[in-house]
């Protein structure tokens, strides 16, 4: 079981060896892989999507979709199949260049970061040495083409979600940087599989200076795909749909791919740096991989079944004034963790989080909420 | 916290306001309502609301039947609370025409009312959580408390929305048996359903965050902008008009009335959850003291229940006002002595509470102009009437 | 207090006030210094009137009235009603707008539904309907459009929007221009009191 | 209390509804969905939808004597009657047209009061469609006309009452008759 996917891949590569000359052996191979993602990427946004609606649903006393096949599993066919047939309206003021090509900018990148997500032992698409580099380079390259939707789409609504989504994206991703530094400091390289490897022993959700970066990892990948209290460029309750108002048919459904998949690799990846990707007791590596991330998926859904929305300068406040320091007071505890000895090794880190945290809530002691007296008269 | 529009860094630039408008069809504006918006970056300076779209001329459509035919169209006023709309009509043509109703039909209202004002307050506040951007799941709470009060409504009256159940005098019919019984035990588990509902909302980080000191309104204005009910107890003025002219039975009944410090949406929004808890324990009075039986309509104006155009009340005005969730609804009816009103006014709390929708929004943010115009709590039907 | 004790409090306070009784309520003669009324009744330490509950205006064929419900939410006084009357031809009232803010809309409405032009009101246009909308809809000699039939401009502005329209009444609306009349519905049969009562 | 307290607190709320959804009955906090078109729920006996004309025995003589009150009284005026005439034109005691136009009508119940012969009273029945919406939504009389059959088994309490005074007048109206030449029977 533990090697399930890799055996059928070697059975792959060795019908092929059989006719192709080596070259189209390695090629193939690649092609192979690259096929895996590109039929797992759509699979896992359709499922996200019915797992979305069914967990909102049991929170909100309501049953969700059960009427597409047994349990609604054949709601995201019904979906898809919906939105390939509405119609494509393009509204005739867009500038064609760009509102053709956003939908397309977004969709690519979401699929090509599944390319370094280690889904098991020894199954990582592209064991780049420089993975996680790689995964926030093409993370960041959504900000541009949201801006370059809402822009090409000439509809004061989705301009008022662009500006907000470069603004919340550009200052969550600083932080979002800043967080990982200690893991790869601790793991000593940039690939996903060392770093998975290097917590066999322990996770680094384990140590103090770990979880806190995970934790703000989490809010920041959060924010990154504008999921739940950080929905701002999509906030339906003030400016419609936000970017992709004007978007309908398979456009919208590009977008709303992307949104998922981004969700999915957040959660994956947040997975593999900090919980351990797939290590785990008895239970085959890819399968423990994908209960880790749907747990965390799960967490992101929960959020957007309780939580209100942040408004915009909230939102800036939390990244630059709260979370930002403490990302950056995090590498110098994790840096004493790693060099003092044993005694002080978890005393200073945890001593200088606690310093950092009590002095940032001091700061923003505006942001924290009043309690209110009430009296009555009769 | 006011932000200023113009900061020092922006101060040379140029900038255009950016105009928009927000409705008629719009998620965050609880009906067919407008507001001309104009804003400068996200920060609203200029805001006039439009209404009107709804408007079906309520008061030419009473003018032009008889008294009672119009009870049906006050439902449609406020259509969240159609009890409450019905009872301001039948008071105010009752002091017209001179009627008493009797002990076991007030306690009927009274307790159809506040029952009303649960139902009310509970959507109000689920719709506002909406505009905060919680997806539906409050909202689905509180609809679900309202479910079985609404299904209370359509056993009495026949119609869970629409109930046209008051009459002049009292009102249509009885409680069906075993009511009064299922009332108490919806009364006995809703209290754990509102410490559910608090432990979720009132002390949530976020929530405070986007409604304290937001839109905050002083006495002085909301006063001299005729504001009344929670808009008005949050702002810190105690006026509730079941105490102050005691119409009905309600001097029976020993309540608390709630009131706000700040005026702001946090304080408009915990007064309503407070209210609730004080309907609760009118409602646990009533149901202990209402007589068990005695008739539902007053003898004087029972014939007119099998014929309505029969009924002539004396040449007259009269002005009947009752404090309904939304705040003060006046029904003013001038008699010539015919079956149909000479003039009929509805004095709407949800219109006049949007006399200061501007004055709380600018230098506010959009996303907070939706939750001030949610706080508000304004219904459409009885907006445009 | 009863209507008599606050008509003397309030002409003992601005002495050429002219009030009159009517219905429990105080007529103040001369719109004009309606203003002045409010704001004796507005300083009047006894009163303290400081919500201006509700503006009705009301249709009494030979005349226009607007009737205004006062309170005082600070000592619970209950509904002092005073009102004005003006001419149907030409109705003007002073607003109270710079008074009570709470009669802003209230106005607007007043005068959407029966055409009484508030002086002072910062923004007098129409409350409900939309703007160009021309006669008083509440006045009890309002006449209604009757929506089938159409009229000469009806039938421009449908063939601007290239839509169909049937021969018959295309007829129906040139006759009508001709004869220079407009498309007015029967008033409601008025039934008057239905006294038929039962066989 | 530190920032995140507040949201903690209301993250165990939805975690506890999310997994009553899945264990508690529907009254205790569980799912209380009615899925529709397969399980519906009973309606209420005094819920009103749009009215119907009762009839005793046959369709042919309903309850209504055409007396135009219930016409008269409805606020939206959606009732039109035209009397029926025999012969040689003598009004008789029934209705030959009685339509009631269901896009009008805001089933507000007031004929039901006002009906002083017990003729119209308001349906349960509320899946109602038209194909179009003038002509398919008018009810003539004979869309209209049910049965006390049917009235007694969608309101019992209301039709016993209803019978019961009914059946008392009858008696009374034929103990009257007695004493005099012996009734010929009218209806």
């Amino acid at each position: 079981m533990e090697t399930l996917f890799i055996q059928i891949k070697t059975l792959l590569v060795n019908a092929a060896a059989l006719v192709l000359p080596p070259w189209g052996v390695t090629l193939s191979s690649m092609i192979i892989s690259a096929l895996a993602i590109l039929g797992l990427g759509p699979l896992i946004m359709m499922y996200l999507t019915l797992m979305e609606r069914k967990v909102l649903a049991r929170m909100q006393n309501r049953i969700g979709p059960n009427r597409a096949g047994p349990w609604g599993l054949l709601q995201p066919l019904a979906d898809g199949i919906k939105m390939l047939t509405k119609e494509d309206i393009r509204p005739s003021a867009a500038d064609p260049l760009l509102y053709f090509l956003a939908p397309i900018l977004i969709a690519v990148p979401a699929l090509m970061v599944f390319a370094v997500i280690p889904f098991g032992k020894g199954m990582t698409a592209a064991d780049l040495n420089v993975g996680v580099l790689y995964f926030v380079a093409l993370s960041s390259t959504t900000t541009l083409v949201i801006f370059m939707a809402s822009w090409g789409s000439r509809n004061k609504y989705s301009v008022l979600g662009g500006m907000r989504s470069v603004s919340q994206m550009i200052s969550y991703e600083v932080t979002l940087v800043i967080s990982v530094v200690p893991i790869l400091m601790a793991a000593g390289s940039l690939s996903t599989q060392t770093i998975v490897e290097s917590q066999s022993g322990r996770w680094y959700a384990a140590t103090p200076w770990g979880l806190l970066s995970c934790m703000i990892f989490f809010i920041c990948g959060l924010a990154e795909c504008n999921r739940s209290p950080f929905d701002l460029p999509e906030a339906e309750s003030e400016i419609v749909a936000g970017y992709h108002t004007e978007y309908s048919g398979m456009r919208f459904a590009l977008f709303y791919m992307a949104e998922f998949m981004n969700v999915f690799s957040i959660c994956a990846l947040t997975v593999t740096l900090f919980l351990g990707g797939w290590q785990g007791p008895l239970l085959p590596s890819w399968l423990w991989f994908l209960i880790k991330t749907y747990l965390l998926i799960f967490i992101v859904f929960w959020f957007r079944g309780t939580l209100p929305r942040l408004r915009a300068d909230h939102l800036m406040g939390l990244a630059w004034k709260f979370l930002l320091p403490l990302a950056v007071m995090n590498i110098p505890a994790a840096a004493m963790s790693h060099f003092l000895s044993e005694p002080f090794s978890t005393a200073v880190p945890l001593a200088i989080l606690m310093v950092s945290v009590a002095v940032l809530s001091f700061f923003n002691k505006g942001y924290a909420a009043e309690k209110r007296v009430y009296h009555f008269t009769d | 916290m006011k932000n200023k529009t113009d900061t020092p860094l922006t101060e040379d630039f140029d900038t255009q306001t950016l105009q928009i408008n927000v409705g008629p069809q719009h998620p965050a504006t609880h009906g067919v309502f407008r507001m001309d918006l104009t804003l400068d970056g996200e920060t609203v300076v200029r805001l006039k609301p439009v209404m009107g779209y709804l408007h079906r001329n309520h008061e030419q459509i009473a003018e032009n039947m008889t008294y009672a035919a119009s009870m049906p169209y006050t439902d449609r006023l406020d259509y969240f609370n159609s009890m409450s709309n019905n009872f301001g009509y039948a008071l105010a043509v009752e002091k017209l025409a001179g009627i008493e109703v009797p002990e076991r039909a007030d306690y009927i209202r009274v307790i159809l009312a506040e029952l009303t004002r649960i139902v009310n307050h509970i959507s109000v506040i689920g719709f506002l959580l909406n505009d905060l951007g919680a997806f539906f799941t409050p909202l689905t709470y509180a609809f679900r408390e309202r479910e079985k009060i609404l299904d209370l409504f359509e056993e009495i009256a026949g119609s869970r929305m629409m109930c046209n159940y008051f009459r002049f005098g009292g009102v249509k019919r009885d409680l069906p048996p075993g009511l009064l019984e299922r009332i108490r035990t919806m009364m006995d588990v809703f209290p754990r359903f509102l410490d559910e509902f608090e432990a979720l909302l009132t002390d949530n980080d976020i929530l405070c965050l986007r409604c304290q000191n937001v839109g905050v309104l002083g006495r002085e204005l909301a006063l001299n902008a005729g504001l009344s009910g929670p808009m008005l107890r949050a702002s810190g003025l105690g006026y509730d008009i079941r105490k102050v002219d005691r119409y009905s039975i309600y001097g029976r009944f020993d309540f608390k009335v709630p009131v706000g410090s700040k005026g702001d949406v946090y304080d408009r929004y915990y007064v309503r959850v407070l209210e609730m808890r004080e309907s609760l324990k009118i409602l646990d009075q009533a149901l202990r003291q209402i007589p068990s039986s005695g008739d539902i309509i007053s003898r004087k104006a029972a014939p007119f229940l099998k014929a309505p155009r029969n009924f002539k009340p004396p040449v007259g005005e009269a002005y009947g006002r009752v404090e309904s969730p939304k705040g003060e609804l006046g029904f003013y009816v001038v008699s010539d002595g015919s079956p149909q009103p000479w003039r009929y006014h509805v004095r709407a709390p949800s219109l006049i509470n949007l006399t200061v929708l501007e004055d709380l929004c600018i230098g506010h943010k959009l996303a907070d102009a939706m939750v001030i115009l949610g706080s508000i709590d304004i219904v459409l039907g009885e907006v445009d009437h | 207090m009863r209507t008599e004790e606050i008509r003397d409090h309030l002409q003992s306070l601005d002495s050429s006030l002219r009030l009159r009784i009517v219905l429990e309520s105080l007529l103040v003669e001369n719109p004009e210094d309606l203003a002045r009324a409010v704001r004796a009744l507005k300083s009047s330490p006894r009163l303290k009137i400081d919500f201006l509950s509700s503006v009705t205006a009301a249709d009494y064929l030979d005349f226009l009235e607007t009737v205004y419900h006062f309170y005082s939410v600070e000592l619970r006084i209950g509904p002092v009603v005073l009102r004005a009357r003006t001419r149907r031809d030409d109705p003007k009232i002073p607003s109270l707008c710079g008074l009570f803010r709470s009669a802003e809309l209230q106005e607007r409405e007043a005068y959407d539904m029966f055409g009484i032009r508030f002086e002072g009101h910062p923004d007098l246009r129409r409350l409900f309907m939309w703007d160009n909308f021309e006669g008083w809809p509440l006045r009890k000699d309002y006449v209604q459009e009757d929506s089938d039939v159409l009229e000469s401009q009806d039938l421009a502005w449908l063939e601007k929007n290239s839509i169909h329209v049937s021969q018959e009444l295309k007829t129906r609306a040139l006759d009508l221009q001709a004869r220079g009349l407009r498309a007015d519905a029967q008033r409601p049969a008025a039934e008057g009191p239905a006294n038929s009562g039962a066989p | 209390m530190i920032f995140g307290a507040g949201i903690l607190k209301g993250m165990l709320v939805t975690l506890r509804s999310f997994v009553n959804s899945y264990f508690k009955k529907p009254d205790q906090g569980g799912l209380f969905t009615v899925e529709y078109p397969e399980k519906r729920l009973v309606a209420k006996e005094r819920f009103r939808n749009f009215p119907f004309l009762v009839y005793d025995e046959k369709p042919e003589d309903p309850r209504c004597v055409a007396c135009d009150i219930c016409a008269k009284e409805c606020p939206p005026k959606c009732i039109t009657i035209v009397r029926d005439a025999d012969a040689e034109g003598r009004p008789l005691k029934k209705p030959a047209l009685f339509d009631i136009d269901l896009s009008v009508c805001m089933n507000c119940g007031i004929c039901e009061e006002a009906c002083p012969f017990d003729a119209i009273f308001m349906d349960h029945e509320f899946e109602i469609a038209g194909t179009e919406r003038h002509q398919s939504l008018l009810y003539h009389k004979e869309d209209l006309l049910k049965s006390n059959g049917y009235f007694r088994q969608i309101r019992p309490s209301d039709a016993a009452l209803i019978d019961a005074r009914r059946k008392e007048a009858e008696d009374k109206k034929k103990a009257a008759l007695k004493p005099a030449a012996p009734p010929e029977k009218k209806e």
